[in-house]
């Protein structure tokens, strides 16, 4: 077994599952002989055939609808939209039919479809190419969106999405596509959607995060072990439905909280964890929670985009500011 | 300079507005029983519209859009079909959905507010109406991908509207049907408005027909006030699509009568006098008048037909009027194929609520 | 000054912003001739001409596209889209334009457009007709969000947004739009942008809404004093940016927080303002923040409606409990 | 059956591959500054575009796309538009935006990360670079009614790639600039590939030119290797807009010689010969030996252009390189008109996270 980059991971999950079931088919743009922009979906073509690997036309609103199409007829389609900043043109037809097929025909149609993007910043990206908007579809009902933080999470929670009944967004952070590698067997084995993953326990403090901030958040907690801070890491990995169980807990162990999200602020999906708290974890709370996000502005063009980014740096001092109260 | 592409876009029509038929018929034509079949879809899909209008004014049905006037149309298309083909409507194709097998209980049903009347006892693989103008047509797109890559011998029946035309969406599928040769037909349905929007406002296209040629394949233009010729080009494009022709566009050109929506009040921005010149080429009276003088159609089928389809309609309303409300739970119950933990919670809340409020009633 | 509906309040300040500016034109399906299929463009054609009255082909994206272009121009469209649910086309001019053409020009041009749009449920109307999602607007930062509530609201905060220098999407609660009838000058007064409005004081809980909620929190409000207990009622009104220093003023009065929103409640704009107390105004509570919000499923058709709508008696609920703590 | 619409899609040169002159020249290519001037612009957005990816390739840019093979049809659409006209361009048009009056300075700062690269000195109307593939033309549309409404006698470009083509938002935005007459020209940069899609893949039109079919507006084919014919169609196009002959469109066939941008490996994709058969097409060369056969262009003019292009780029790279890093704080003030009163904290912690992070530099 050998140690995978999350890219590799999830080749090997789109070529696990398409060994498996033979309704599973790929779709996107270059997603064929270039293997995608990111090599995704790189080999798929030449090991499963021009049926099920298809090079679409630059059409996302299509590329969108013709998977709710193809799952109602019993396919799994797993599509790819090249950068989450031209997912948009699929909002239409994910909030207005993949999400609600199953439920408006009342079980009549159905739609197990994966709608694949990677997203967020950290890798001078051109415009346009590294924003974080995964609280657009955790408020979308009938949807599931996906985050993994590693490669073996990468594995197991995309062959999960795409076995799962119903539509999955899955949001593949992409600068952390090769930063980690770590040995992933690839035994088709599915991780549970809709579960927290803890990734660290802790007594002190809980860092809640998902994406590639996931990997800043694990630095700082390390950094702060050495401070004799104990930190919790739990990778929230399942935006909707959300495994609010393991975070109350968590936060009912520790006392406190501190979001991470590369996302901007304002009402990103740290409000949502930070609004459970509020309403479900209050009285065990010991500080005020405390996000770390990006700012409410637009992504900056590359020479600014460190400036822009939550770093370790930033999650250490909002853990030393919960630490103040007692 | 020299001429590398050319294309034209032809009309068809069989039967002219006062019945008078004009081109040589088509064979399934010649065969009365399927003619007065026509006829018969046709008036029950009138008799429908009629009664749930009447049904939304009396406060039993929501919002309601009518196909009065458009019948040929959606009677024509859908009687073109196979049971093993799939349809994907707009929101105004009663009169297909009634020949594919949705009852008018269910028609009733859903325009009634229940999402049960979406859940089709017969056309299974048929998709429900879709309210977002447009964005029914990349369904259809993966149906027929779906059926090519299984090679199926079936195809699918995308209707839209005039309006629909000037969405993106509509030719971002088309492009797409025909960049793959799907087994796909778009049916425009041009009722000459969109809402308050002439036909004319909606593009500077000639013809709708030649939507298709952006697209890399062929439209056509019917009278879509002469079923014969609705049916008939629903007929070849299918048999082209099943033989591997890939996509074909059919614009039928007919008119609203009546008003956008329940909702609406055509008055506000259309004259009468062009509504009343349009009841002379209406399709029901059309095919009526052919099959007096060529299939001796007479005033007692006349009637007969016409008390049948009150019945059949009667029924359903009654049928409609009796079903209970679904439970709330509803709600949940479809949302996903099993209801994920997290949600159990809120699934709680709402029967609790609802329990609540039974008690206070 | 005769009552007028909220409605007509939009109807009002249409007109006077274009009688006011020559560069205010009004664009959008139906608002022609037909005057809107709400009428709230009503009149404005025979008032104002085809130049500046334009019946759009149907086509969303295009409309929010033109609008931008419109706007770099130097002009002030106030576009309509007819119902919330065809929004989404316009997501992705919104997003990767809308709000960002003055920040990716350095200023050097900028997109003062108004995007209007009627949203919210309660009425009856047909499938994709009744959803609220203000919240995926809410998190794009660049934009502003706002909703009004009263038909003063609805004249100060629309002319507000056409002078706005900047892009605002401007929701409105339809199921509201003839149900409340005030008094409203037409003078031409805008109301703040970036800012809440207490439309009722009190000392035991603070209610926070926008939209058509607010008319169901006040009858809230008002049963509850009945009984006792002082609520101060505030309406959102700017979702963003939004007015953190009057929420938080609010209930660090009150103790209490009971957040009303008609969208489903999994990353809505709620939680946002949850998050704002259990960041910045945790100490000041005496008891968990509690959402009354719409579950997070699909917007049932009218039969099941109702069941499905935070009312007055879910509020009244709601703020038993939170009362419940001391 | 009657026919009730024709088109059809031509095709115009002037200079074969050869360079040889096949057709008629239009008035302007008799001039020879005009066409030196042509030239020269071709050169420099070689030159730019050789430098730039050099740049990145040594990590001084970011991502770049080349526009190699395809400089005539971005000079020349720009070359007959007047400076008052507004440009709306995809990502790949460094030439036209030259000629414009970009400077290359700027576009080495928007495509090294920073945001005043989009702050053009020169052409304060025209758009930046489009990355959203098919988004501008929404802009185009919008610019170009403003300019109708005033009645301005200036008109719009808008550019995109093949690949476009099938994004919805191009036909949505033909399709209303067609149904209102606007002074708009679009230009279909079609360079045979849309990353490693082919243009056959995309659609089974036989020609892009014939998308404005479908808008109700002219299209035609010209050679985008044939600068003198991209001049003269957009003239013509641009012309007619001027006229109030509504919208154009214009197809320049011409091939991407480059990788999709530096991020891409062609050669994954296409074959290394299909490459080079195009090299035997390019758009400089054919333009040169026809300067040199019929306008006296020698050695000594080309290597003295040559040598000032590359003095002009290598003083774009100098002031690029020296250009400081915009303040942090510039993220928030181009964000609103005004910052916002709740956006005060965030602007402060940045201020503050910025200085921390200085003082540990
Ligand atoms: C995307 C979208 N925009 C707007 C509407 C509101 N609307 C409903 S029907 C309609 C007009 C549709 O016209 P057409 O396609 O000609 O169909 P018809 O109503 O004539 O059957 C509009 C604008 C909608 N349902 N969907
Ligand atoms: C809406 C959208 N989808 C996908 C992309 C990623 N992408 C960038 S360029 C490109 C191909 C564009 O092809 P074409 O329009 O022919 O322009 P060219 O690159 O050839 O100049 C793609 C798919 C994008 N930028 N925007
Ligand atoms: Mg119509
Ligand atoms: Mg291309």
């Amino acid at each position: 077994m050998t140690e995978i980059s999350l890219l590799e991971a999830v080749n090997l999950a789109l070529g696990q599952a398409m060994e498996e079931d033979a309704q599973v088919l790929v779709l996107g743009e270059d997603v064929g002989i270039d293997g995608g922009v990111f090599r995704a979906t790189d080999g798929l073509l030449a090991r499963f055939g021009e049926q099920r690997v298809l090079d679409t036309p630059l059409a996302e609103t299509t590329i969108a609808g013709m998977s709710v199409g193809l799952a109602a007829q019993g396919m799994r389609p797993v599509a790819e939209i090249q950068f989450m900043g031209f997912i948009y043109s699929c909002v239409d037809q994910m909030i207005n039919h993949a999400s609600r097929l199953r439920n408006r025909t009342r079980g009549r149609l159905s739609c197990p479809m994966v709608l694949r993007a990677p997203f967020g910043g950290g890798i001078g990206a051109p415009e346009h190419h590294s924003e974080s908007m995964e609280a657009l579809f955790a408020h979308m009902p009938g949807l599931r969106v996906v985050i993994p933080s590693s490669p073996a999470r990468a594995y197991g929670l995309l062959l999960a999405a795409i076995r799962d009944p119903d539509p999955v967004v899955f949001l593949e952070p992409k600068r952390i596509y090769r930063a980690i590698k770590e040995e992933v067997a690839d035994d088709g084995k599915a991780l549970a959607l809709d579960c927290c993953y803890r990734l660290r326990e802790g007594t002190d403090v809980s860092l809640i995060s998902w994406g590639a901030m996931v990997m800043e958040t694990l630095a700082a907690a390390e950094t702060l072990e050495a401070n004799g801070v104990s930190c919790e890491v739990i990778d929230v990995a399942t935006l909707n439905p959300l495994d609010a169980e393991t975070l109350l807990a968590s936060v009912a162990k520790t006392g406190r909280a501190v979001i991470i999200q590369e996302a901007p602020r304002h009402g990103g999906f740290g409000a949502q964890i930070a609004a459970l708290l509020a309403e479900r974890g209050l009285l065990g709370l010991r500080a005020p929670v405390r996000q770390v996000a990006g700012y409410d502005t637009i992504m900056p063009l590359p020479r600014l985009e460190k400036s822009y980014m939550p770093n370790t740096e930033s999650i250490i001092a909002a853990v030393s500011e919960v630490l103040e109260f007692d | 300079m020299v001429t590398v592409a050319q294309f034209k876009v032809s009309f068809s029509r069989f039967l002219d507005a006062t019945g008078a038929v004009v081109a040589e018929l088509p064979p399934f034509a010649q065969d009365s029983e399927l003619l007065k079949d026509l006829y018969r879809w046709m008036l029950l899909t009138r008799e429908f519209d009629t009664r749930a209008v009447t049904l939304q004014r009396t406060g039993q049905l929501g919002t309601f859009p009518s196909s009065l006037g458009q019948e040929a149309v959606s009677v024509g298309l859908a009687h073109a079909m196979q049971p093993t083909d799939v349809f994907v409507p707009s929101f105004r194709e009663q009169g297909a959905q009634f020949v594919r097998g949705v009852s008018p209980t269910e028609l009733l049903l859903y325009w009634g507010g229940d999402e049960r009347g979406s859940d089709f006892a017969g056309p299974r693989e048929d998709f429900p109406v879709s309210v977002p103008v447009g964005s029914q047509a990349a369904h259809a797109v993966g149906i027929a991908l779906a059926i090519k890559l299984r090679r199926e011998n079936r195809a699918v029946v995308c209707a839209l509207g005039d309006g629909a035309t000037s969405k993106g969406d509509i030719y971002e599928a088309m492009n797409v049907a025909g960049a793959w040769q799907l087994p796909l037909v778009f049916i425009i349905n041009n009722n000459a408005w969109a809402i308050s929007v002439p036909r004319s406002a909606q593009t500077a296209a000639e013809t709708l027909a030649q939507k298709a040629i952006a697209a890399g394949f062929p439209g056509e233009q019917v009278d879509g006030n002469d079923i014969i010729a609705v049916r008939h080009a629903t007929d070849c494009a299918l048999q082209q699509c099943r033989e591997g022709g890939g996509p074909q566009l059919i614009e039928a050109i007919t008119y609203r009568l009546g008003d956008h929506t329940t909702a609406d009040d055509a008055a506000r921005y259309r004259q009468e006098e062009e509504v009343s010149s349009h009841w002379q080429a209406e399709p029901l009276a059309r095919l009526r008048t052919h099959l007096s003088s060529a299939h001796g159609w007479d005033r007692d089928q006349e009637e007969a037909v016409i008390a049948d389809c009150r019945e059949q309609i009667e029924q359903a309303v009654a049928d409609y009027l009796a079903t209970p409300v679904q439970d709330t739970s509803a709600m949940f119950d479809y949302l996903y194929a099993e209801l994920p933990a997290p949600l159990a919670e809120q699934y709680q809340a709402l029967q609790q609520r609802s329990a609540q409020e039974q008690d206070h009633d």
